[in-house]
């Protein structure tokens, strides 16, 4: 695997095997009669460095897979190493001293900021539940932050209603960066945000990522975002990863007939450009009753009689395209 | 070429209270061909919305008030028409769909229901003549199990379902103008690409011409003839869709273009509009874009730029395009 | 849906066996019995033996978690048992004075449902208007005012200024109309006024709430945009949703109702639930104030069923989870 | 042709138009909702009403030299007199003094038993959302049982266990059968905001249990706890004058408005003497109309977008 | 108090027939209807007038003739025969015989009936030979003798002068025809207790509703003449709208408070009658309270107490005058009231401090009692709750004690139930009361048995007096003897017995006596013909409405 490419040293986070079921409830006892699988079985690491992005279609788990990461949820199964630890099991004093590095930024800017708070105590709040520096330290330290997302010093005394999208997502990624961390998972950090602001944020990130050395894992659906900010990205599918690859190979050839369907009908502000439309039939199933094999088979145009059975494993193609196909095997 | 089917004149939509006047639609000029595809871009809360719920005399009142302006269906102003004449149009010859198929469908009423009282209202259906119709409406828009569709309830549908019975419903009298407003913001990719692939086989079939809002510059490219930029509550920028993407005259309208990622090149960085969109209740005097045009002059800060067609059927409301 | 109200009146067994043992516990935590006022009578012959004698009979000389356990024996067979006071068994006493509490609630319910929809939906639809306003500022009124001291007022005006309604009771004794519908209806509209006022000004006011917030949604936009004319886009796509959330307030007040009725049953002199319960209690009377609270707590359940059911019938979303 | 620049590395934000011109310390939302709320003209008439009430009643010796508690033998049930302006009652006691006083009582109720409930449920509510789970579920099951305890009877249970009626006895049988419709509130509330972004986030950037329940889900409760306490409030104005008519409520020679309005509530009393019920009765009356009206402006306040 | 209306108008006008007499009562009834079957004081109110006594009492207290037409005692005064007036039928027209007496007498003296919690009234016939202890169901006592269908006797083992007025008088025939059929075991389930259908009063029940209102109609067989009125209803109505009922003519007539004696002047179309009552309020103490009861047995102290309390004022205040002090354990309407003992206990706080301080009651720093002992002395009073008038009483009583340095609490009220249940709770050591303000109701004779002897069940509890070493105990029981012996057929003996009793109690003070209440009634003026007495409204039969 690409793993296998990188000294173990350069791996900042390795998710091996991770599930995630929401559990169903129902009948007259309220006993579990089966399990929305939000996140089935997935593994994929991310140097450091580095920025994953993560695409898929709505109700796919890719919130799923970033908040697991978060350990905002704990996994059903698998492993979750971060810098070479396992925090899989983690919890308590070491879960919250290990959480300094690796924080997150939220899709609703409106919501992701304690309306009550004003801006300075929202960006210092990490420094002092993690007991960061006296007072003043911590003060100063929110004003450089909020300088460094491009807002001015006197942003602290003001609260979060007198911000617009783009600027409380600006306070979102301060609040991020206070600890230091080195990886942001942003769960579709710019989904809200209008075009126009959109791009500021977008370069913020980038930038970010270059000075502090950050990682992301970049989770959106807009196909054109995630190749913009990542280096490699994968696809999933109903709980599933169906392809990973470094971006330029899954964006020139996309070998999973998803992915292709996927980039086909994404449509891109220029004219006259023909592109051949794979228009999928159908909606995506439920999670909670996902097709038996190959989750994809019921829209795919390719489907052969072994996708309704055997359920493809994310397996090298070419030169370390991973991709979950009964075409490829 | 004849009349355009839909022209709208100097519309302007305001919202006024004791404390405040906001200018949601400030003057809006534009119009649709018979037939065609009118695309509408801008940025969350320049009036697009509000544009086109004064068409259909929709504002939310009592605030919104529209305040000045001609809209002619057919060379009728609809402004000038009593509401009660105002509800024969609506359903009738304007169909429209809304953002959200989630919340834009009554929850308790039967998607069958919900159709066929288009079909009781305008064209005297009784109840099962209307649900019959309603079920054929449904197979026209792609559904394969429209006898037990019409009999479900909207929560039990897809999202992209659910917009699918909106056209339907929208599409029920065959208007000749369809309001489609973000019809697919909330919709993934591929559905998107159904429901995109859906209004344009019935525009084909049935001729209606086609209000498609969305802030996707992409969506536009893909579907409309024509196409107008809105910022501030104004257009910016009409003209065809040909010549706006090859040729967009307006700063606002070219820093848009490249400020979105493009999955057919590679952008290093992003060119961003700084700053942020100006509040409708509080414009600033002359370009409402000049805080955060790159190429801002004086003059811009000072007059209003009207505007002008600077190429044939390509109008922008910039005083420093050429 | 069934298995839902399976599930709901399973639930209940619990609830229920809890509230018993608190109630018991309670009731036996009270000083006195009810037979310990026989001591003090100078009339009775061997007061003492007697009292023992009774204290045996209704065992109540025994351990107090063999008692409890003797009355859920009692009550599996169908046996709430026989009152101390009044000598007559439990289930005959709630035989004879549950439907009166039943008539009373339910016809305050249907007033309140019947006026508070109706009201509030105009005072929505001419929201802050003169209308709105002063309509409001009454209910608000009405819901200021404690219900017994309005039922006083009512029967002041109507029953002796008026004389046009009866004080008290729910049938005219003596007359050859006693008992007919219009004689019950006579009696039954004060006390059923009383109850009903308070809480239709809170019906109303969360009709014209919830209404107010529903003229905004996008499905009444959508209904608009078909061309639908004004009432149509009222009565169909609005009423039906603004009253769903009535339904789940329903459930909660049902007991409410039912607990709130004592106070209006003793200006009223109405034979019901209330008289009973607290004449239970002040007499120690065991096995009535099991059989009242096991009662109640089932009509609060039942009030809630039902108002579950309601909400299910008027909210689709429910109905097919 | 024009040619776009790209911007600085970082792009600082202009400040827009309406920042400008405002402060450099800028209000907090509640001191917005404040500001909403003191711009209501009905929710500020309530609110100066309710002060006058509550100044009559605080400075009660202030306008009379009576002791509320100390009849008069030798002068019962008098009509207005000079000395009496509202008569005395039954006891011989001074109506006026009653009523002034009376306030006392009624509004401690009102406000103590309203306050222990809401902070029962609160607590108790708040621990069940928050934790959410089987806490929640076994919590819930009690909150059920609670709920379905006749209020009436239990005053008398209690009355009779404690061997005493007294004002704090019923406050304490108030809030102890009142807190659960509270607590299945506060739990919807608090199960809500569990899920609000802000609160996951509080989590990830190490926040203990304690500080995302004090500092991020309690402040951001508080515009419904505190419409929530005033409409309690409200209700429980009203509460001892009913029970009074039970004979439940404070002991008679305890002034209170719902035990003299409880008094003078029959018939004759009603038609003969209003000087002597008319007053307790406005004075509930207002006192629950002012705080409706002053919990109507706080909810318009804090939730500007809801119309009810 | 107010003179019978109307006697004298009757006899010009024609007395017009018909009409519906509405009556009251405050709280529901009780469900079983058989006389002496529901301790429901209502339901024995409504069967008193469908079942007429042996004898009745007048206005004056006094025996005459009902049922029984006449009655003599055998010469050893052990056996009184009685004789049932020829006319007395049942209200169907059947005539009531011994049958239905012996009926009566049984039924009292059964193990059914005395076995059940509303077996109180067996006392009636205990005194019958043979019937000192509960028989089996239908036995009749061996000193009940059937002589003839209108004659029998009724035997005792010793003479008591009591007997016939406190007791036998009071039995109610019942109609053979109708429970003799039944065992006694099940009268408790049968139709006629739900609603007994034949009666010998002056009304008989036609129709009941449960908790609401129980309907009667003339007797058209009625022994002293059908009544003028069609039809007597009972209605059960909450206080707070009698007065209202009451004005509004929905009510004939209803007890109403003294306070509202000068609101119901004003209503044109009512008449009052102010008639005093059989019973009386006092003041007790636990005298074998482990705090006090060393104190509140010092008989000074309880005699400082009744000179400090203005009792006098008490009825102006409490009463508005309707009402009087109270002297002794009888109340002055009594017949056999010892007169002499008006005036005793003037209002005289000097007296009661006089007192206090001989028995060694110091005055401390505090302005406030000290025990003899020297340890303060802040005795409470137990009230109940339910009738605010009492706690009005209260805090004068409060006033009273504080004016002779008596620092008394009253304690907030508590249920009836609670107290009865506290003052028994004493002698276990557990003493929860010190001093308590309760009442008195008495029967129309004045037989203290029962009640006042060492010997009674009840001095446990609320004459506690009883119970201790004071040599005037034995004095108290001796007297109670005297009253009811042989010698006491002599009414001056009994009375002189009597007196001498009510003297003693009034040195005594057992407790402190407070007040008698005036019973008042408020009636509509169309009803005319009703006889008031302290023993309540009288011959319903000669009433009529215009
Ligand atoms: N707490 C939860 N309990 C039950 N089911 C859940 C929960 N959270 C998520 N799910 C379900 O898990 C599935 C994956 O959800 P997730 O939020 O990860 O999707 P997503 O890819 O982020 O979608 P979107 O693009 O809409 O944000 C969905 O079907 C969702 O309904
Ligand atoms: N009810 C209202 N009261 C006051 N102002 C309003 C109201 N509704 C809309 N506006 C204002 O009108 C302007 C235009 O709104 P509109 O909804 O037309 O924007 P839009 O272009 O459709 O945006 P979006 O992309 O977010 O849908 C905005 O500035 C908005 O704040
Ligand atoms: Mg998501
Ligand atoms: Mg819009």
């Amino acid at each position: 695997m690409d793993a296998n490419h990188t000294p173990q040293s350069d791996i900042l986070l390795e998710l091996t095997g991770v599930k995630k079921y929401f559990p169903i409830t129902g009948g007259v006892l309220r006993r579990t009669i089966g399990a929305v699988k939000a996140v089935d079985d997935i593994s994929f690491t991310l140097r450091k460095g580095e920025t994953l992005g993560l695409v898929g279609e709505s109700g796919c788990g890719k919130s799923t897979t970033g908040r697991v990461i978060m350990k905002i949820l704990d996994p059903t199964a698998g492993t979750i190493r971060f810098d070479g630890r396992d925090i899989t099991k983690l919890s308590g004093r070491a879960l919250r001293e290990m959480r300094q590095d690796f924080q997150m930024v939220f899709q609703d800017p409106y919501s992701s900021l304690n309306p009550r708070m004003s801006v300075g105590a929202l960006v210092a709040e990490p420094l002092i539940v993690n007991k960061k520096g006296t007072r003043e330290q911590i003060r100063d330290e929110v004003e450089r932050l909020l300088q460094v997302v491009g807002l001015s010093p006197e942003a602290r005394l003001r609260f979060p209603h007198e911000f617009s999208g783009g600027q409380r997502q600006r306070i979102a990624i301060a609040r991020a960066l206070a600890l230091k961390p080195k990886l942001i998972v942003a769960d579709e950090a710019v989904s809200a945000l209008d075009v126009s602001i959109q791009a500021q944020i977008l370069n913020l990130l980038a930038d970010l990522r270059k000075e502090f050395g950050l990682s992301y894992v970049f989770i959106s659906h807009n196909l054109a975002v995630v190749k913009h900010v990542s280096d490699r990205v994968g696809v999933m599918y109903l709980g599933r990863m169906v392809e990973l690859a470094d971006k330029a190979k899954l964006y020139s050839q996309p070998l999973h007939p998803y992915t292709q369907a996927l980039l086909s009908a994404a449509p891109e502000p220029k004219r006259n450009v023909t592109r051949d439309r794979i228009v999928l039939a159908g909606d995506v199933p439920s999670p909670a009753n996902p097709p038996s094999g190959c989750a994809f088979h019921t829209r795919c145009p390719k489907v052969m009689d072994v996708c309704k059975s055997q359920r493809p494993e994310l397996t090298a193609y070419g030169d370390g395209q991973l991709v979950a196909c009964h075409l490829y095997a | 070429m004849s009349t355009p089917l839909l022209e709208v004149r100097n519309l302007k939509t305001h919202f006024i209270s004791r404390t405040s006047r906001v200018r949601a639609v400030d003057g809006v000029d534009f119009s649709v061909e018979r037939g065609k595809v009118l695309g509408i871009v801008g940025e969350s809360g320049s009036g697009k919305s509000m544009t086109s719920l004064s068409i259909m005399r929709l504002v939310p009142g009592p605030q919104g008030q529209i305040v000045d302006g001609e809209i002619l269906l057919d060379g009728k102003n609809l402004l000038k028409l009593t509401e009660r004449e105002m509800t024969n149009i609506r359903g009738n010859q304007i169909g429209m769909i809304f953002q959200e198929p989630m919340t834009a469908l009554n929850p308790v009423l039967k998607v069958g229901e919900q159709i066929g009282e288009v079909l009781t209202r305008h064209r005297g259906m009784n109840k099962a003549e209307a649900k019959k119709h309603a079920v054929e409406l449904l197979k026209n828009v792609g559904f394969p199990r429209a006898e037990q569709i019409v009999n479900e309830y909207p929560h039990q549908l897809s999202g992209g379902m659910r917009q699918r019975a909106m056209i339907a419903m929208a599409m029920a009298c065959q208007p000749t103008l369809l309001i489609a407003d973000e019809p697919t913001t909330a919709l993934d990719v591929t559905i998107q690409a159904q429901v995109l692939d859906l209004m344009r086989e019935l525009k084909n079939r049935t001729g209606t011409a086609i209000i498609l809002i969305t802030h996707d510059l992409g969506v536009i490219a893909e579907m409309a003839d024509d196409m107008v930029v809105m910022y501030g509550g104004q257009v910016v920028e009409s003209g065809s869709a040909d010549s706006v993407f090859e040729e967009p005259l307006h700063p606002y309208t070219r820093a848009l273009l490249e400020s979105i990622p493009v999955i057919d090149e590679e952008r290093e960085r992003l060119t961003a509009i700084p700053g942020t969109v100006p509040s409708a209740a509080n414009f600033p005097e002359g370009c409402r874009f000049a805080d955060r045009c790159s190429l801002v002059e004086s003059s811009c800060r000072e007059k209003m730029p009207e505007l002008r067609e600077l190429r044939k059927g390509h109008s922008v409301r910039c005083t420093l395009a050429v | 849906m069934l298995s839902y109200i399976l599930r709901r009146v399973l639930g209940l067994i619990p609830t229920l066996f809890v509230i018993t043992v608190i109630v018991f516990a309670f009731a036996h935590m009270m000083p006195g019995n009810a037979f310990q006022a026989m001591l003090f009578n100078p009339h009775i012959k061997n007061g003492g033996a007697l009292y023992k004698k009774l204290l045996a009979e209704n065992g109540l000389n025994q351990n107090i978690v063999v008692q409890y356990f003797d009355w859920i024996r009692n009550l599996l067979q169908g046996n709430l048992g026989n009152s101390y006071t009044y000598q007559e068994p439990v289930s005959q006493l709630i035989a004879t004075y549950l439907p009166n509490t039943l008539e009373l609630a339910i016809t305050a319910e249907v007033i309140i449902l019947a006026f508070s929809i109706p009201l509030g939906l105009l005072q929505a639809t001419r929201a802050n208007k003169p209308f709105d306003v002063s309509t409001s500022f009454i209910a608000v009124f009405f819901y200021s005012i404690p219900g017994f001291v309005f039922a006083l007022f009512l029967i002041f005006i109507f029953s002796f200024t008026l004389n046009w309604l009866p004080s008290s009771g729910t049938v005219t004794p003596a007359v050859p109309w006693s008992g007919s519908i219009g004689d019950r209806m006579s009696h039954l509209l004060l006390p059923a006024l009383s109850l009903a006022l308070p809480s239709m000004a809170y019906y109303s006011r969360l009709t014209r709430g919830n209404t107010l917030q529903l003229i905004t949604a996008d499905f009444i936009r959508t209904a608009k945009a078909k061309g639908l004319r004004n009432g149509r886009v009222l009565f169909r796509h609005v009423l039906r949703n603004a009253i769903i959330p009535l339904m789940t307030q329903f459930g909660f007040d049902i007991g409410g109702l039912f607990g709130g009725a004592v106070i209006l049953e003793q200006i009223f002199t109405w034979p019901g639930m209330g008289e009973l319960s607290i004449n239970a209690t002040l007499n120690r009377d065991y096995p009535l104030i099991l059989g009242v609270t096991l009662l109640f707590a089932i009509t609060v359940l039942i009030g809630n069923l039902l108002a579950d059911i309601l909400l299910a019938i008027s909210d689709p979303r429910i109905r097919y989870n | 042709m024009y040619s776009l620049t790209s911007g600085a590395v970082i792009e600082t934000q202009k400040p827009s138009a309406a920042n400008k011109v405002k402060p450099v310390k800028s209000k907090s939302p509640t001191r917005l909702s404040l500001e909403r709320f003191f711009r209501n003209p009905l929710a500020v008439s309530g609110l100066v009403i309710f002060c006058i009430i509550l100044f009559l009643t605080i400075a009660a010796p202030l306008f009379t030299h009576f002791s509320p508690s100390t009849p008069d033998i030798m002068n019962t049930d008098s009509p207005p007199t000079a000395l009496h302006p509202l008569g005395t009652d039954g006891s011989g006691y001074d109506n006026l003094a009653r009523v002034l006083y009376g306030g006392r009582t009624d509004l401690t109720i009102a406000f103590v038993a309203a306050f222990a409930q809401i902070v029962l449920g609160v607590i108790y509510g708040g621990i069940s959302g928050f934790f959410g789970g089987w806490v929640d579920n076994i919590l819930m099951r009690f909150v059920d049982i609670m709920l379905n305890f006749p209020f009436i009877s239990l005053v008398l249970v209690l009355e009779a266990i404690f061997n005493t009626s007294s004002m704090w006895m019923l406050v304490l049988v108030v809030s102890i059968t009142s807190w659960p419709g509270t607590a299945r509130f506060m739990r919807g509330v608090f199960l809500q905001l569990r899920e609000q972004d802000y609160v996951v986030g509080a989590r990830t950037i190490g926040c203990s249990t304690w500080r995302i329940i004090f500092r991020h889900m309690l402040p951001n409760s508080t515009s419904i706890l505190v419409v929530l306490t005033s409409f309690t409030v409200a209700g429980y104005v009203g509460i001892n004058a009913a029970l009074s008519y039970l004979g439940l409520g404070v002991p008679p020679s305890t002034p209170s408005w719902g035990g003299m309005l409880n008094s003078y509530s029959d018939y004759l009393s009603l038609k003969t003497e209003p000087y002597a019920w008319m007053p307790p009765a406005l004075m509930i009356l207002f006192t629950i109309l002012s705080v409706n009206f002053i919990s109507d402006g706080l909810r318009d306040a804090f939730d500007p977008q809801s119309k009810a | 108090a107010t003179k019978p209306v109307a006697k004298h108008a009757a006899k010009h006008a024609a007395i017009p027939n018909g009409g519906t007499l509405v009556q009251t009562f405050p709280t529901a009834f009780g469900a079983n209807l058989i006389p002496f079957m529901d301790a429901s004081l209502y339901t024995a109110t409504a069967d008193s007038y469908s079942f007429d006594p042996l004898l009745q009492f007048n206005q004056n207290g006094q025996l005459t003739p009902d049922i029984v037409q006449k009655y003599w005692f055998s010469p050893n005064k052990k056996t009184i025969y009685f004789q049932i007036n020829p006319k007395a039928r049942w209200s169907n027209g059947i005539y009531i015989t011994s049958k239905d007496v012996e009926l009566g007498v049984d039924w009292l003296a059964s193990n059914s009936y005395n076995n059940t919690y509303q077996g109180q009234y067996g006392y009636l016939v205990q005194n019958i030979v043979g019937a000192a202890k509960p028989l089996p169901d239908g036995t009749t006592p061996s000193g009940f003798k059937i002589i003839s269908p209108r004659e029998f006797s009724m035997s005792m083992n010793t003479p008591d002068a009591a007997v016939l007025s406190s007791q036998w008088a009071t039995i109610d025939p019942l109609p053979y025809y109708v429970l003799g059929k039944i065992p006694m075991s099940q009268w408790k389930n049968s139709a006629f207790n739900k609603m007994p259908s034949v009666g010998s009063g002056p009304f008989v029940n036609v129709s009941i509703i449960p908790g609401q209102s129980i309907t009667q109609k003339a007797n058209p067989y009625y022994l002293f003449g059908k009544p003028h009125i069609a039809y007597n209803i009972w209605k059960v109505i909450s206080p707070n709208v009698v007065d209202g009922d009451l004005a509004s003519g929905q009510v004939t007539m209803a007890g109403i408070q003294a306070k509202d004696v000068n609101k119901i002047k004003q209503v044109p179309n009512l008449s009052l009658s102010i008639q005093p009552s059989n019973g009386f309020s006092y003041l007790g103490w636990r005298l074998n309270n482990s705090v006090y009861g060393k104190e509140f047995s010092n008989v000074k102290f309880r005699q400082a107490v009744e000179y400090a309390i203005n009792r006098s004022a008490l009825v102006q205040a409490i009463d508005k005058g309707y009402g009087k002090p109270e002297n002794g354990p009888l109340p002055p309407i009594n017949f056999w009231y010892n007169k002499a003992l008006n005036n005793t206990y003037g209002y005289s706080p000097a007296m009661a401090n006089k007192l206090l301080t001989a028995a060694g009651f110091k005055i401390g720093k505090n302005g406030w009692r000290t025990t003899p002992g020297g340890r303060p002395f802040n005795p409470t009073i137990t009230i109940s709750s339910g009738d605010s008038v009492i706690a009005t009483e209260a805090t004068f009583l409060k006033q009273f004690l504080d004016a002779i340095h008596v620092n008394v609490k009253i304690l907030p009220p508590i249920n009836f139930n609670t107290i009865i249940s506290q003052l028994g709770s004493d002698t276990n050591g557990k003493q929860p009361i010190q001093g308590f303000f309760l009442g008195w109701s008495l029967s129309t004779d004045p037989d203290p048995r029962g009640l006042w002897r060492s010997t009674d069940n009840l001095n446990a509890t609320t004459i506690d007096w009883t119970n201790t070493k004071d040599p005037a105990v034995a004095l108290n029981d001796k007297l109670i003897h005297l009253q009811h012996s042989a010698a006491a057929f002599s009414i001056p003996y009994r009375q002189k017995i009597l007196n001498q009793w009510q003297t003693l109690l009034n040195q005594q003070l057992p407790e402190n006596f407070l007040t008698m209440d005036d019973t008042i009634t408020a009636y509509n003026k169309n009803l005319h013909g009703v006889v008031f007495s302290p023993y309540g409204a009288l011959y319903p039969n000669r009433w009529y409405l215009n």
